[in-house]
């Protein structure tokens, strides 16, 4: 696509958009929202970027080893999490009595280890949008 | 009318099981390989409604401790925490399935499921 | 209340059955975007806001892209 | 014919689910029997025990957290499945210089 | 580290394998092959110390986060996930053998690592459905399963595998929200997922919301009929097992299918208890379907040319005898239909791999073309041979006693009708399977000569077909040593 309107607009909305999606994440544990709704916008921003400057330009934001990464680590920080929990209070995926930081209810900090358990989320949804997007998209390399 | 009370008052699960068959004649009776797939999504949206309605409480608030009156009712919040869940399973169904559509399409170049048929009971034949 | 409720279930049904009848995919993946958008404005009525964002970023955003990509893809209209 | 006899049983089906539903808990209040002391329990204690104040999510991530690390498999799977699926192979190149 | 966190750490096994395959694809393959058959030791060495466990000092749940059951999620360690847990993780292992002899016919170099991913996330899926004692959970893994076993058929770059496939996806799909929508009518009447919970309170529930239950009922037991493949909604099996890599299609017809039907009896016993299922006549329609499963299903698979598509059919009408076992809802007959989900598994593993082997050196799934197989790959040949019989139900087999067991249970009830049908069915079984032996060993003597020039197998391959064969024999030979975990398991259903 080559319209100069299309692409400034873009580049007006994509960080508006981004910021949405970041706030939705990290407050996904005192207001509604969370990793998956944020994920999903952040994954969103980055399909309209592809589609409108090219696969190849999008393929700089966010290359496939980045996809891969946070692919499989938004995983690894799951199951890391709850081995925490495991060793500290013989349960998977144990909380507050694993010995996660309480914090000030209402608060961003707060939650034990939900807010990161919502990043990683958030993370592991945007890499799994764009890099499904980017398969069905791609060209057959023949 | 006593009837169309009780539909008014159960809409949402009717609505609910209505979507249900629809998605469901979709996915049976079409033949169109991404329609059958639209179907599939129809169905989910239509459990998942139900679910929802099941949680709702007439004159409850959303489940946010500290951003209501005090005395509110809550909502239930479980409901809405399997369909989180259900959002995305579905979603990946859908993905996975729309990656064979396109491998269908390259391989007979049609995505209808009687011309499919025809194709393949041809190349059974030449065997 | 009960009648914007009994309204979003008709556009729904209508919508749903639409899908089903509708020969151009484009315009079906249109009418399945509308149609995810007002089951999230009928579960925002139903008190669950975060089902209602999450099926609005990933029902009517995410699930139509992808289908606008299969799409272009492969046909556009059915027979 | 086929269409007509398939309508004709999803709408039978249609009408035998609407007056099962006549008959199930529906009202949307606290006396509902999936309104029970589990749900009690997460308003009053879930806010204290995982010290979120959205109790949806608390319960997405502490209480059920198993499911979601499920959810998150389901994602994993089903980039690797699309993958293999569609990454282009020797297989497609055959079929490219047969045609 | 106590043995409460066994189970959990079996799925992180998993997990981690999986995850780690991606990161290994520059080394050489052999690497992740050999990770891969130690994590599965790992997996086999704390399953068999589970079941141990569970028979010996008794079940135990494990609840995640430390919250109480009824508000989180429990894993239950019953003496039947123990046992099916580790006849899964066997059964895979042998499977795992026998696909790294690169014999993992259609699929490419390429596609290994994703091959095997796919592999270890199937088995946690497996694993989860077992332990777990939740309904939603369940579903979570049923779709994890769901997608996974789609995804190793449609791994092999065929033209057919795809729309197998595709079929098999939307089948599967419309079973898993069947089976959800079962699940929110549960919620809507009890107010809980977990399974404990649920069948204390659903004779309150049926009492008062019979509605609920039966149609509850319906949806469960067709969404996952649809995923076991029993009778009517058998449609997909034939083709996703004949286009599907012979080792997917021994994953598929093995354990798969078995993990769903456990499943239905996890349902039909824990959630819905018997006195409700009698209350509804749930009995009598399962048998009818059984019935008709497994005389259509062998007569389905008499018509068959394709060696594979044969094998396929023959798995519903095999299907049919569990689902016999399980409708009589009696002791003998969960017993019988527990000991046919172990060999019937074990015999077409057998059936599959060897076939496989067929094929992948003879390059021919005709059944007309076996004519002689038998001098050419003794070996593969020789474990069909035993697993067909065992198929039939030919003494010293397993199929005997499995068949043995499910004569005394239907006697027991006094159903006399599937007595004629369960040897009917047998009679059926010896039309389509003893030509294939004959053909193979008795017939033509111009390929003795060949038996000089045996194929050069890698051992990898040989040695789970071997293994099997042993296994079915020794199984069939000495049944008591597994009976009595056979009957520990069908205790925690029915005391």
């Amino acid at each position: 696509m080559n319209d100069i309107i299309i692409k400034n607009i873009t580049r007006i909305i994509i960080p508006f958009a981004q910021m949405y999606g970041i706030f939705i994440i990290l407050n996904g544990h005192i207001s509604p929202g969370g990793g998956f709704a944020g994920g999903a916008i952040i994954g969103t921003t980055l399909i309209l970027y592809t589609l409108v400057f090219g696969r190849e330009k999008g393929k700089k934001k966010f290359s496939h080893k980045m996809s891969e990464i946070s692919e499989s680590g938004g995983i690894m920080l799951f199951v890391i999490i709850g081995m925490i929990g495991m060793i500290t209070a013989g349960a998977f995926l144990s909380n507050l009595s694993g010995g996660f930081p309480q914090g000030q209810l209402g608060e961003i900090l707060s939650g034990g280890f939900i807010p990161i358990l919502m990043i990683g989320i958030g993370i592991k949804v945007t890499s799994t949008m764009i890099s499904l997007f980017n398969l069905l998209i791609d060209e057959e390399k023949l | 009318m006593n009837i169309i009370e009780r539909i008014l008052e159960n809409i949402n699960y009717i609505g609910a099981v209505a979507l249900f068959l629809i998605g469901l004649r979709i996915v049976v009776l079409h033949s169109n390989l991404i329609k059958r797939i639209m179907g599939i999504n129809i169905m989910g949206t239509g459990v998942f409604l139900f679910f929802v309605a099941i949680g709702n409480v007439s004159g409850g608030v959303v489940p946010i401790v500290g951003a209501n009156p005090e005395g509110s009712t809550f909502v239930n919040p479980l409901p809405s925490v399997f369909i989180l869940t259900g959002i995305v399973v579905v979603v990946s169904i859908t993905v996975y399935s729309l990656s064979l559509v396109i491998r269908i399409y390259q391989n007979y170049n049609t995505i209808d499921q009687k011309e499919l048929a025809e194709l393949i009971s041809e190349d059974n034949n030449e065997h | 209340m009960v009648y914007i409720n009994v309204f979003i279930i008709i556009f729904l049904i209508i919508c749903a059955l639409a899908i089903g009848k509708i020969k151009d995919l484009i315009g079906a993946v249109v009418l399945f975007s509308a149609y995810s958008l007002v089951m999230s404005i009928l579960w925002l009525l139903l008190n669950s806001p975060d089902v209602a964002i999450t099926e609005a970023a990933i029902g009517a955003g995410v699930t139509s892209i992808l289908f606008f990509a299969v799409i272009s893809k492969t046909k556009r209209y059915e027979k | 014919m086929k269409n007509v006899i398939a309508n004709i049983l999803f709408i039978v089906l249609f009408i035998i689910l609407v007056i099962a539903i006549f008959e199930m808990p529906t009202s949307p209040s606290t006396n509902a029997p999936a309104y029970n002391d589990v749900v009690d329990y997460y308003v009053e204690e879930g806010a204290d025990e995982t010290n979120a104040s959205n109790l949806i999510a608390g319960i997405l991530a502490d209480y059920r957290g198993f499911d979601t690390l499920g959810e998150n498999i389901v994602l994993f799977t089903s980039v690797v499945a699309v993958g293999s699926v569609l990454r282009s192979t020797k297989y497609d190149k055959e079929v490219k210089d047969n045609e | 580290m106590n043995i409460e966190q066994l189970p959990i750490i079996n799925l992180i096994l998993f997990l981690f394998m999986a995850l780690l395959i991606p990161l290994l694809k520059r080394r050489p393959f052999k690497i992740t092959l050999i990770l891969g058959f130690i994590v599965m030791c790992l997996v086999l060495a704390s399953s068999s110390h589970l079941l141990w466990h569970v028979n010996e000092v008794g079940s135990f749940s494990y609840t995640f986060g430390g919250h109480e059951a009824r508000y989180g999620i429990e894993f239950l360690l019953t003496p039947f996930s123990a046992l099916f847990t580790w006849v899964i993780i066997i059964l895979a292992m042998i499977i795992y053998i026998y696909s790294s002899g690169d014999a993992t016919e259609g699929i490419e170099q390429s596609e290994y690592g994703r091959y095997y991913v796919l592999l270890f996330i199937l088995l946690l899926s497996m694993f989860g459905i077992l332990y777990t004692n939740d309904l939603f959970n369940t579903y979570v893994f049923i779709e994890i399963l769901s997608i996974t076993t789609c995804a190793i058929i449609s791994i092999k770059k065929k033209k057919d595998t795809y729309t197998s496939a595709f079929r098999y996806v939307m089948m599967n799909e419309i079973g898993s929200l069947s089976y959800l929508f079962g699940v929110a009518l549960i919620y809507m009447a009890t107010g809980y997922t977990n399974i404990s919970m649920v069948s204390e309170s659903i004779q309150v529930a049926f009492a008062s919301y019979p509605f609920n239950i039966v149609i509850a009922l319906a949806f469960m037991v067709i969404g996952l009929g649809i995923k076991a493949a029993i009778f009517p909604f058998h449609i997909w099996l034939p083709d996703a097992h004949s286009s599907a890599p012979s080792t997917s299609s021994a994953i598929l017809s093995a354990i798969v299918i078995k993990v769903y039907l456990l499943v239905l009896v996890k349902i039909l016993f824990s959630v819905f208890g018997i006195d409700i299922l009698e209350q509804m006549n749930m009995p009598l329609i399962l048998l009818i379907l059984s019935g008709t499963a497994m005389i259509l299903g062998s007569i389905f698979a008499i018509a068959q040319k394709d060696v594979k598509r044969m094998l396929g059919y023959s798995s519903v009408a095999q299907v049919g005898y569990i689902l016999l076992g399980i409708s009589l809802l009696s002791f003998l007959g969960l017993r019988a239909a527990f000991f046919h989900i172990i060999s019937h598994g074990l015999m077409k593993t057998a059936l599959f791999l060897s076939v496989g082997e067929i094929i992948f050196y003879k390059k021919t799934r005709k059944v007309n073309d076996f004519d002689g197989m038998g001098f050419i790959m003794p070996v593969a040949m020789g474990v069909f041979s035993i697993a067909a019989l065992g198929m039939i139900g030919l003494p010293l087999t397993s199929g005997f006693i499995s068949k043995l067991n499910l004569g005394i249970a239907v006697l027991e009830n006094n159903y006399l009708v599937f007595l004629v049908i369960l040897i009917i069915s047998s009679l059926l079984n010896v039309i389509y399977y003893l030509p294939i032996i004959i053909l193979a060993f008795l017939r033509n003597e111009k390929y003795h000569y060949r038996m000089t020039t045996i194929e050069k197998t890698p051992r990898t391959m040989i040695t789970p077909l071997i293994l099997l064969g042993i296994l079915i024999v020794s199984l069939g030979l000495f049944p008591n040593v597994i009976m009595p975990y056979i009957e520990a398991a069908v205790e925690t259903f029915i005391s």
